[in-house]
């Protein structure tokens, strides 16, 4: 009657399943971003992404980081992409099919299968690991992990933290530079932009 | 140990592959935005992948911090094609040159 | 057995192992929460339909059933059979996708609630909570990040100008009331230690005075509130479905089940908003238990219902008696009051819970904080609405002849939507 | 290393650098209208520093070969370079030149345009080849060597003929190239004596104990060799020079021809004899035959030259092939001469240029088709110029036979071959430059050429030092001898100790030379 | 479980070690609060004071630095986040003189161009502290945080001028290589990460002190992607595709701000990191610098060559200055470290000076960089055309300039490290160089008016002749213009101490370079041993 505990401590099926769940969201996304010829869809592609390596992460213990993930990456970076795409308008489809330059499509999927087969190749001669081990302080499973991140943040990664605040700040400076209008440009109303944008997307169809 | 670290390190690779392709033959720039961030996640996943090998929270924090300065370079980015967009209406990279090189 | 760790963790269900009861028990917990959802949101559709009524002297739906209780069935029968519509310049996959996009966060959510103490049947006992993860809250604010994709998709996906523009207004408006919502639940957390929701329940036992309503102080539960009704785009801030403005915004162009799905969504999300704040501040299923053998289980439940209850008539409320919200006050409202507000009352808890005097020194840096705002507040109207504006305003700005022409058809009705 | 050095209490070399440096500024600094103030504060400083000079010369002593006047500070310690300058008998002339000829420069061959630039790029130039003449750090060296680039460079592009950017620039990018070269040759000399001694100095007398391998040597050396060659300008690195010469102006293709040129023949004897004496015996075949094509390379096509300034030019091509034919014979006497024929060759071309630049004013032209019978309007011209073209000739008596007369007999003595191909040029030489004097002075003046001016008192006055020189330095060379020849011994003695004596060489630490067993077999055969 | 309970002991933190990020930083804030506490906004003078101000004090807390360093020795604080060394506070002087010369530049391009708000000051103070961050990172990640910091206020920096289409290309460009670049950085800490266990600097050190490592396959592929991201930042060859464009586009005062900040902070950390904390693998990373740095030395000069924008021309030669500064790193000696160093100050000056004259010279809308442009100035304003041609030679190499010495420490490093092959190219680079720097000042000291009276071309003609000629090779020529006397450009104050404070540090450190390669010499000694 036990079958699941012996599943349980032999692993495998659940997290086989969450394993390639999560890698086919992974992989199935990010294709999808690269070959959707609208921005939209691959931005829905990208969320998908980052759904299969949150799903991942927990698989890996690192809960906070999965649902941060999925907050600040699926809740605010890819409505934030979709917000400027439907602001802008430029949701219309692109012609994957023409190249801009001769060959260079063919050269980029060279010079990509050599980076990843290299780093591949690398790590699998390094057995994908050798490092000190816990030189931070070790992960302690679901209930410490927020407890064990934190401490490591205040403690080891102070500066860091602190410096992200300095990184937002900035950001948010730079976003208002940039966003603003300036007084003599005058196109850039909000709502005519977006009505005079066309605001049909192209659909598959088309 | 479950699933074996290098399975998602391999998996980590190829969405970093995909990633710099993205960047190299996409023309529309948030598309191209859009890669960089497969990108920074492929180092995310490979950081927590390394994070639970040698049993070192140190990797997620490293997470953490990525997870931050994606938003906000992605905020700049952002900004940076509104801008473009008020002066021409594309967002394509082919398009938005006009200077030689 | 990463995966068995964690979901061993909480729930003291699995603490003996994982064998087919148990999986039957989760199954059955599963079933059960979707039949709660379905049966309440149809409680609440009815509910409110009625409520509205009586404080607009209208009788509202009362021929399907009792009182018109099963008027919401019908609809939803109606709706079923109705023929589906896709507009022709709609992008059909994002389109049929939206809805569900909007239902299933909302159904998920729901997961997490606490809807009452522990049970022990057959030997298993079990939380009545289909999950307890260790991250708990914060699943339901990814989850409830995750909502506003059906909503911009759906206008998107339309091919169509208004629900576009609801679409750009929900993206802005989920965004930017995310982060007030967040911190207000960090203030939750800061006292709790904890994310799991069900923590934070156990935490709030014994009597109302250790809600969090009460030891957090008010505020943040008011800002919950607001952000709540702001995310769920309840009236009064449901301006990305305002139909005087944008026809019927983002579902302008849906019909049938698809239609009825985003009913579904919006009226799920109203009650399991509820049942959060329950959660959050008004210390979910605990109550006055009164000593009667064998029902111990049952009253955490009424009192968690009462209370969920209590917040889907103050929805219900706030829609009957206050009118929509301005775009631009909303946002403003959001930016300018709530993330200060929720800010600085969050310094403020975390200073308290250090020791008194790092309280009182929160209080004095946010006093500063408030007046050094203020002043830039004050300063940024009044600049916005001099000559020189850099940001012109609204009626001032400057429109290109060319949109000009293209707009006149349709600033009458902008202005008086507005 | 000390008994090579003699310092003085007297600040001769700071001063010598310091007034054109300061004459330079004040003219830059000096406001716009006061462009003949500017001329004259050009020529004070460089009056004053020629009095220094002369002042140098007579406290010289005479039997020391040695470095006097040395002043020593610390400069950039860190990449080892330091400031260390003195003078011996072969650089004492060269200073000696270059403080003759810019007072004449600034006197005879100024220009009437943006007068204040002019001067002030004179004297910084002339500061630029004093600095070189006397720097013993190789890097210090290679600073003025660099500098002198800047305002030749500015003298070419400003003033004279309508294609001098281009020349300027092709100037510009020969020299440095070859310079770059040395630089890397510099760096790696300093490198060996690093790994050798594990202390970084650029010092000339600390290198010269540094030993290389056979090989390395003769890269070196030739990496140096490049680097002067191009300046001074030895065939096949010469194409720069006609062009450069002939587009300049008067006074600056003087400053090039007389002093710049002699940079890179001084660079040969100061250093390539110095820090590669072995190598320098074993290439010296090599030298000695591009220069034997260069004397006869330059006589032959100076006689087929139609302009004047490219036909001296040329003939300057010709004599400093004679001059390196003196450095490479390495024999005492040839390379004395060789000294002796850089200052007297310095002051023949500058006298060449000084009268062709008169001509010029008077005629506007130098090409020879266009003049005729000066002779006639103009005998003291024309008599003058007479003087000088038979110095540059090597008639006995005048300055250039001294130089030319030992460089061959010393050549003779140990390359004969050479030297009797040389001797050709020589001949040549008489050819070309009668003809000229045949074709511009003599016959009958016709138009233009008849109205022409003859010199005025002002202009006997400023060539007249010139002139007496070449009649000194024939007639009485000893003094200029008896200060070059310790110098020129003390050189050529590393040279004999290497080549005469290869088990002292490996002992030796004081005069270095070569290590390893290549070398000495190499000796041996 | 309860947080509340265990406390966490916060790391010590040496204030002094962060007080130039702080200043800058928290300045920056400030500036920015007050803006918006002062009605009508502050006074483009009174930011300019202040920044002004803010930088002098960065300075001076970098140069307290040196003292303490000097005195007490080297301080790892904050959690071994951040060191302070001679290293740091060299790169820190360096940044602060940037600044200081920056904004007293900047100023005259915020003037003409009539840009009254305070944010070009604020993001270059927030950029030099990022910058700085880098140079005092103990940790891969600080280091990233620092790129970050330093990359988004570029990123906004370069977009700045609203009036300009180019700006906002040259952003755009900007970021998505920057992005790109970024995320290529962040793969390979996460792979060096995976090899050594740790991303601080020191514990990597540690690690290779303690162990051998067996399989270097992780290491590798991590420091070739290190490698990878830091080559974008700096610009080395075959990463450098960016630069010109971005170059060209950003405003001029902008251009020359982050020529060299950039640099400075890229080079810092690569240093830092290569050096430093993984001088153990020197063979490892070694030869990719040096392939990368023969790729730029040559790459930068030829292309340098043909330019006809001085802006451009002036980007390729800041490539070709990359490869000189990777000479010096690749050598890895303490007299490569410290040439690499005095190079990074030297460079960043002379860069500065340069673009100041090219903004002073960019006319209203900062859009008019044309070769012709310069034709003649030297002669209508002999201040600033002496400046210029000084700049320019000084980049050249000439002598008795910071210039020379700084290429000479660089390759009498690379030959006394016996990289012989990289100091002849580096030579070879060098005298290329020359041509084109040469080229500039030519034009500039030519007279405006051709003097002869050569056949007057048509201003088309003109230029295609000019730039068939650039194209062959050397151009000089002497007859092309016909536009009358260009008018004088007006230098405001400001902008003439700028300029003139970088000539005279060019030309001053070049005369007395004693103290400054002290300074760069005792700053690399941190790395040896």
């Amino acid at each position: 009657m036990n079958t699941m505990m012996v599943l349980a401590t032999t692993k495998t099926i659940p997290d086989l399943l969450v394993f390639f769940v999560g890698a086919a969201m992974i992989l199935v996304g990010a294709v999808g971003v690269i070959i959707s010829r609208n921005p939209v869809h691959s931005a829905l592609c990208l969320v998908l992404t980052l759904f299969g390596v949150a799903v991942l992460f927990i698989e890996q213990q690192a809960d906070f980081l999965a649902v941060v993930q999925v907050i600040v990456y699926a809740g605010a970076i890819v409505v934030l992409f979709l917000f400027v795409i439907m602001f802008l308008g430029v949701d219309r489809t692109e012609e994957l099919g023409e190249d801009r330059l001769r060959g260079q499509r063919p050269f980029a999927v060279a010079l990509v299968l050599l980076i990843v087969a290299s780093i591949v190749a690398l790590g699998s001669e390094a057995k994908w690991s050798g490092g000190a081990s816990s030189v931070v302080g070790p992960n302690q499973g679901p209930y410490q992990n927020v407890a064990d991140l934190g401490k490591a943040i205040f403690t080891d990664y102070l500066f860091a933290f602190e410096l992200t605040a300095g990184l937002v700040v900035i950001a948010v400076v730079g976003a208002v530079v940039l966003a603003r209008r300036s007084a003599d440009s005058n196109s850039d109303d909000a709502d005519a932009q977006l009505l005079s944008a066309q605001g049909q997307p192209e659909g598959v169809d088309q | 140990m479950s699933i074996p670290s290098s399975w998602y390190l391999i998996l980590s690779a190829i969405l970093f592959g995909i990633g710099i392709f993205g960047v190299l033959v996409r023309r529309n720039v948030l598309v191209m935005f859009m890669c960089i961030e497969l990108m920074l996640n492929a180092a995310n996943l490979s950081l927590v992948t390394f994070s639970r090998t040698l049993n070192d929270v140190g990797g997620q924090a490293d997470v953490f911090f990525i997870l931050v300065v994606a938003a906000a370079e992605v905020v700049v980015g952002l900004g940076i094609v509104v801008t473009i967009f008020r002066r021409r209406a594309t967002a394509n990279a082919d398009e938005i040159s006009s200077m030689k090189g | 057995m990463s995966l068995m760790n964690l979901l061993a963790s909480g729930d003291p269900l699995y603490a003996n192992g994982v064998n087919w009861v148990v999986i039957l028990i989760v199954v059955i917990k599963v079933l059960l929460s979707f039949g709660i959802c379905l049966v309440s949101v149809m409680l609440m559709i009815w509910g409110e339909r009625k409520i509205i009524s009586d404080m607009q002297s209208r009788i509202g739906p009362n021929r399907a059933g009792p009182w018109g209780m099963m008027q919401t069935l019908a609809d939803g029968i109606k709706l079923f059979f109705k023929e589906d519509l896709i507009p022709d310049k709609s992008s059909r996959f994002v389109f049929k996708l939206a809805p569900f996009l909007s239902l299933v966060p909302a159904l998920v959510v729901f997961a997490i609630v606490p809807l009452g103490g522990v049970v022990t049947i057959g030997g298993y006992t079990t939380e009545i909570q289909v999950a307890d993860p260790p991250m708990g809250i914060l699943l339901a604010l990814a989850l409830s990040a995750i909502g506003v994709y059906g909503v911009m998709l759906a206008g998107w996906s339309s091919g169509s100008k208004y629900p576009l523009m609801s679409s750009v207004r929900a993206s802005a408006q989920m965004i930017s009331y995310e982060a007030a919502m967040g911190m207000s639940v960090l203030t939750v957390v800061l006292v709790t230690s904890s994310l799991s929701t069900r923590t934070m329940v156990d935490s709030q036992g014994g009597g109302p005075w250790h809600w969090n309503v009460i030891r957090l102080g008010v505020v943040p539960f008011i800002i919950f509130l607001m952000a709540a009704i702001a995310e769920t785009n309840r009236p009064p801030f449901d301006v990305v479905e305002a139909d005087s403005e944008l026809v019927g915004g983002f579902h302008t162009e849906y019909s049938s089940i698809r239609f009825a799905l985003f009913y579904l969504a919006e009226f799920l999300n109203t009650v399991t908003m509820s049942a959060i704040m329950v959660t959050l501040f008004f210390g979910g299923p605990s109550g006055w238990i009164p000593p009667i053998p064998h029902l111990q289980w049952l009253f955490p439940i009424l009192w968690f219902v009462g209370k969920t209850v209590a917040f889907c008539y103050l929805f219900i409320w706030l829609r009957g008696a206050l009118p929509r919200a301005r775009y631009d006050k909303l946002m403003e409202l959001g930016w300018r009051r709530l993330i200060p507000l929720s800010l600085g009352w969050m310094l403020l808890v975390a200073g308290f819970l250090v020791s008194p005097w790092w309280g009182l020194g929160m209080i004095v840096a946010i006093v500063i904080g408030g007046v050094i705002l203020g002043r830039a507040f004050k300063l940024g109207s009044e600049l916005e609405l001099s000559d020189t504006a850099v940001l012109p305003p609204v009626a001032k700005r400057i429109v290109p002849p060319e949109l000009v022409r293209d707009l006149s058809d349709r600033d009458e009705k902008d202005e008086s939507g507005s | 290393m000390a008994h090579f050095t003699t310092s003085s209490s007297f600040p001769y070399i700071v001063l010598l650098l310091l007034v054109p440096l300061l004459g330079s500024l004040a003219a830059v600094l000096l406001p716009k209208k006061h462009s003949e103030t500017a001329r004259w504060v050009g020529i004070g400083a460089s009056v004053v520093t020629l009095g220094l000079v002369i002042a140098m010369t007579i406290a010289f002593q005479t039997t020391n070969g040695g470095y006097q006047f040395v002043s020593q500070h610390s400069w950039a310690s860190e990449l080892g370079i330091s400031w260390i300058s003195g003078i011996d008998g072969i650089s004492l002339f060269m200073v000696g030149l270059t403080a003759l000829i810019t007072p004449i420069v600034l006197l005879g061959a100024s220009e009437k345009k943006r007068t204040k630039s002019y001067v002030a790029w004179m004297l910084l130039l002339e500061f630029a080849c004093i600095g070189s003449f006397v720097s013993m750090d190789l890097i210090l060296f290679f600073l003025f060597f660099e500098l002198t680039l800047i305002p030749s460079y500015f003298l070419i592009v400003g003033w004279g003929g309508p294609k001098r950017a281009a020349a300027a620039t092709k100037f510009f990018i020969y020299t440095f190239a070859g310079s770059t070269v040395m630089l890397v040759g510099i760096l790696y000399v300093a490198y060996q004596h690093h790994q050798q001694t594990n202390q970084l100095t650029f010092s000339l007398l600390d290198l010269m104990a540094t030993r290389y391998s056979g090989v390395a040597g003769v890269l070196l050396l030739v990496a140096f060799t490049i680097g002067f060659a191009i300046k001074a300008p030895v065939f096949p690195f010469h194409t720069w020079s006609p062009d450069t010469y002939g587009e300049a102006a008067a006074g600056t293709s003087m400053m090039l021809a007389a002093i710049l040129a002699k940079l890179g023949a001084y660079g040969m004897i100061r250093f390539d004899l110095s820090l590669f004496p072995h190598a320098s015996s074993v290439v010296a075949p090599v030298m000695l035959t591009l220069a034997t094509i260069g004397i006869i390379y330059g006589a032959i096509v100076a006689c087929a030259q139609k302009d004047l300034k490219r036909l001296v030019a040329y003939s300057s091509l010709a004599q400093m092939g004679f001059i390196v034919l003196g450095t490479f014979a390495l024999s005492e006497q040839s390379l004395t001469g060789a000294v002796f024929l850089m200052l007297s060759h310095g002051i023949i071309t500058a006298a060449f240029f000084l009268l062709i630049g008169w001509i010029a004013q008077r005629r506007g032209t130098w090409q020879l088709d266009e003049l005729k019978g000066l002779q006639g309007p103009a005998p003291i011209l024309a008599a003058l110029f007479t003087v000088v073209m038979l110095a540059s000739i090597g008639l006995p008596g005048l300055a250039g036979f001294v130089g030319e007369y030992l460089i061959l007999i010393g050549t003779f003595v140990t390359h004969q071959w050479w030297a009797l191909v040389a001797t050709f040029g020589v001949v040549f030489a008489a050819i070309y430059l009668l003809w000229a004097y045949q074709r511009s002075f003599q016959g009958k003046a016709e138009g233009a050429n008849a109205s022409v001016k003859d010199l005025t008192m002002a202009e006997r006055a400023i060539v007249a030092p010139l002139i007496l020189l070449i009649v000194l330095l024939g007639v009485f060379p000893k003094p200029f001898l008896d200060r070059i020849t310790p110098s020129v011994d003390r050189t050529l003695n590393q040279i004999t100790i290497v080549n005469c004596n290869p088990h002292l060489v490996c002992g030796s630490n004081l005069l270095g030379g070569h290590t390893g067993m290549g070398t000495q077999s190499e000796m041996g055969k | 479980m309860n947080l509340l309970a265990s406390t966490i002991a916060m790391p010590n933190i040496d204030y002094l070690a962060l007080s130039p990020e702080i200043i800058l930083l928290v300045g920056a804030t400030l500036v920015l609060l007050a803006t918006s506490l002062v009605r009508g906004g502050m006074k483009r003078n009174m930011a300019t004071g202040i920044t002004l101000l803010l930088s002098v004090a960065a300075l001076i807390a970098s140069l307290l630095q040196w003292h303490r360093v000097s005195t007490q020795g080297a301080t790892i604080t904050i959690a071994k986040a951040i060191s302070m060394d001679g290293f740091s506070a060299f790169i820190g002087v360096t940044i602060a003189c940037s600044m200081i010369l920056a904004t007293l530049i900047g100023h005259v391009f915020l003037e003409r161009e009539r840009i009254t708000t305070p944010e070009y000051h604020i993001l270059s103070l927030v950029a030099a502290s990022g910058a700085i961050v880098m140079a005092q990172a103990n940790d891969l990640i600080v280091i990233f945080l620092g790129i970050e910091i330093l990359s988004i206020a570029l990123y906004v920096l370069v977009a700045f001028n609203p009036l300009r289409g180019e700006s906002g290309e040259a952003a755009l460009k900007y970021y998505v290589l920057g992005g790109f670049s970024s995320a290529v950085f962040v793969y390979g800490i996460a792979l060096v990460y995976g090899a050594t266990g740790s991303t601080n600097l020191g514990q990597i050190s540690d690690f290779f002190a303690q162990n051998q490592l067996i399989n270097t396959g992780l290491l590798y592929a991590g420091i070739a992607l290190l490698l990878v991201g830091f080559g974008f930042k700096v610009a080395a060859v075959p990463f450098h595709v960016w630069t010109p464009d971005v170059y060209q586009g950003a405003p001029s005062p902008i251009t020359g701000y982050m020529a060299a900040i950039a640099k400075v902070g890229g080079f810092a950390a690569l240093i830092r990191v290569f050096i430093a904390a993984m001088g153990s693998q020197a063979s490892t990373w070694q030869p990719i610098i040096y392939a990368l740095a023969i790729a730029t030395l040559l790459l930068g000069a030829i292309v340098a060559l043909v330019q006809r924008d001085v802006k451009r021309m002036l980007a390729y030669s800041s490539i070709a200055h990359a490869g000189f500064i990777l000479v010096g790193i690749e050598v890895g000696t303490l007299a490569g470290t410290s040439a690499a160093l005095y190079y990074l100050f030297v460079y960043s000056i002379m860069t500065i000076g340069a673009f100041g004259i090219v903004t002073v010279l960019g006319g209203d809308g900062d859009g008019d960089h044309d070769l012709t442009r310069y034709r003649g100035l030297a002669r209508r304003q002999p201040w600033l055309g002496g400046a210029l041609v000084i700049l320019l030679l000084a980049q050249a190499g000439i002598p008795f300039t910071t210039g020379f010495l700084a290429k000479l420490g660089v390759v009498s490093a690379a030959i006394q490290g016996g990289s012989w092959p990289l100091a002849l190219v580096a030579m070879l680079s060098a005298g290329i160089g020359v041509a084109f720097y040469l080229r500039v000042a030519v034009i500039a000291v030519l007279p405006g008016q051709p003097e002869m009276d050569a056949d007057t071309d048509t201003p088309a003609s003109a230029v295609s002749a000019a730039t068939s000629r650039s194209q062959t090779g050397l151009l000089l020529e002497e007859s092309t213009t016909t536009q009358s006397e260009e008018a004088i450009v007006n230098v405001p104050l400001l902008g003439a101490i700028g300029i003139g404070l970088a000539t005279l540090t060019t030309v001053v450190f070049g005369i007395l370079p004693g103290p400054l390669l002290d300074f760069a010499n005792s700053a690399a000694k941190i790395f040896q041993p």
